[in-house]
């Protein structure tokens, strides 16, 4: 089956980030396919690389990557909500006049139908948030 | 098949309980997951609300949810059942829908 | 089910979220103009304190920040016309109809008659529409 | 001098304003912000929470909060006053210290 | 009042949320440990889901985050121990003293005698104790 | 009289941001004085200059830094809280090997022993959260 996740909260602050992260993992686990994560509100903040969790702590940015990367999985941070928040990839930052970029590997910035299209292509829609 | 309804918050802090549980089918499921465990313990102000509900609704609690918490599981109520994270999306594949009360 | 050419889905979305307290009503309401675009069969629920979110007279010039309550009365024009509003949500609150922006569209099958678009329903009938429903969006 | 307590929360969505109300002392001041302010309304299921209190507490709610949300001035509960920005800076420097029920 | 040298105010944290689900606990924790250092007349309140952060037998193995309980233990020994729990709080989760960790502190005016850091209070008692605060910190 | 601020909520998500800054406006209006504005758990946020908010919306981070400069205001924030949600400046950033740093003008970095001074130091503490 495919299973399309959304994200709603970000790291640490909510446990949102850490429920779907171990939703993901059994969702592949159990043999199935995830269509997208699509980060969206506070969500976004998932996926900023300049975090420095304390070592005794899980590093939530690194996994998602990780696993990203292991299991090429299609990690999307809304674009709209990642403006608000001051998340931006190389491309934005430039659009936008700024002098960096925060974003994390594995991760990509894309609009509100990469959603919409992750709900329809998905055969079920998960939502984590506050 | 029918919808399943996540709850992550106590029923304590916020309405989400109450609002699922108004709003939940005769024969959709709910889970309690993240602060939503506190609401399938027994004896609380809260605990009628759902054993209440269980003879159309049939109720799972996320047990890493209740071990962090320390709530072992003679504190449930009875015939709410401890899923884990795998059980959750075999939930999820299960019904026809998802609907989290955030 | 995940067949990509054709596939109409129904998608909802659940707003139970009072506005400006937190910004889940307006990036809710992001999402709906822009799924708008991929003509699937789409409704909106107003339960709990969201539907403060359609209350008339909003005005937040005071506040400093966008008044988004005017983006309502546009859904009509996006083909947006089944806004589901729980009854028992309204009288908690000592609301009635009244309290609500007008919320219109015009129906292409009746010669463009402006229709109402707001649907009051109880507890019951929302649950059974909710039960209908492919996805189900909350933020 | 006494606490004043802000609430920032719909009553009908969390638990601050009654945890407020439990534990604000007789004497001291509430004031309703953000979207606390809709414990102000009259006429719904949590105006007698605050009319009942007000013999021992003065309410106090954020104008510039009322009138985002459209709630005009005839909708709330009477004796609630309405405040701005610069009065609930008043209000706190008038007042022992203040609560903020989060 | 804002005099530098020698003040001692009394301070108060407000814990009302329950651990894990959101970070408040554990930051407001960290808070309090810093705190310490400062010389002030602390106390901690825990009133509503607060309580839950005291519960014993907390073992987060399967969620994959620290368990940050056994830290409450050592409030004793940054000398905070008035430790203020209401007891509605706990009535109406079911709760009663023997459900939460025992906190304890070594009393250097009665021969290090060891006591119980937590006082199990009225709704009455803890409104009293908050009006007399300095300062109030709510995370 | 003199102000301690504490700001718990990230820009645009949650009120308390907007709150906190009206009321520190009004502080200053009201001639009094503002010892510090802290900023704590996702409150950080407030402090990144990669935020590109809409048009026609508030900004709320660059409102934070000209305030901090019209008013010499001082704007903390709280370096755990931060490195969880990848909030640095550039001595931050260098420390935890990061290759870039994101604050805004305006704001520092520093421990939490700063708010419990400002708390101390100041005649009343106002603290705005979710």
């Amino acid at each position: 089956m495919k299973f399309g996740i959304l994200v709603n909260e970000g790291p640490y602050t909510h446990q949102a980030a850490d429920t779907a992260y171990q939703f993901a993992l059994a969702v592949i686990n159990k043999g199935h396919e995830i269509t997208r994560v699509f980060f969206y509100h506070d969500g976004v903040n998932n996926g900023t690389r300049l975090t420095t969790p304390p070592q005794d702590d899980r590093n939530i940015v690194s996994r998602w990557s990780e696993f990203a990367n292991t299991h090429n999985i299609d990690l999307v941070i809304c674009v709209a909500a990642a403006q608000r928040r001051g998340i931006c990839d190389s491309g934005e930052s430039k659009r936008n006049g700024k002098d960096t970029d925060n974003i994390a590997p594995g991760f990509r910035i894309s609009g509100l139908g990469q959603l919409i299209e992750a709900s329809i292509l998905s055969d079920r829609l998960v939502v984590f948030g506050d | 098949m029918s919808l399943i309804h996540t709850v992550n918050k106590s029923p304590f802090d916020r309405n989400t309980l109450d609002s699922c549980l108004r709003l939940a089918a005769k024969g959709s499921s709910v889970l309690l997951i993240e602060d939503g465990v506190y609401g399938a313990i027994k004896g609380t102000e809260k605990s009628d609300l759902v054993t209440n509900a269980m003879s159309s609704i049939a109720f799972y609690v996320l047990g890493p949810d209740l071990q962090a918490r320390g709530v072992s599981s003679d504190k449930l109520i009875s015939g709410i059942k401890i899923v884990g994270y795998g059980d959750f999306v075999d939930l999820v594949a299960q019904h026809s829908a998802t609907q989290a009360w955030l | 089910m995940s067949d990509k050419g054709g596939t109409v889905k129904k998608l909802m979305y659940i707003n139970r979220k009072a506005p400006y307290g937190t910004i889940y009503a307006l990036e809710s309401l992001e999402v709906v103009l822009i799924g708008a675009a991929f003509d699937q069969n789409i409704s909106l629920a107003f339960i709990d304190d969201g539907v403060y979110q359609l209350a008339k007279g909003q005005n937040t010039e005071a506040l400093g920040v966008k008044n988004f309550s005017p983006t309502y009365k546009a859904l009509g024009d996006y083909d947006i016309n089944k806004i589901y509003v729980e009854k028992e949500s309204l009288q908690a609150r000592g609301l009635n109809q009244d309290d609500l922006m007008a919320l219109t569209y015009e129906d292409e099958d009746d010669d463009w008659a402006e229709k109402n678009s707001i649907h009051i329903v109880s507890t019951k009938e929302m649950s059974d529409i909710l039960e209908q429903q492919d996805v189900v969006f909350s933020f």
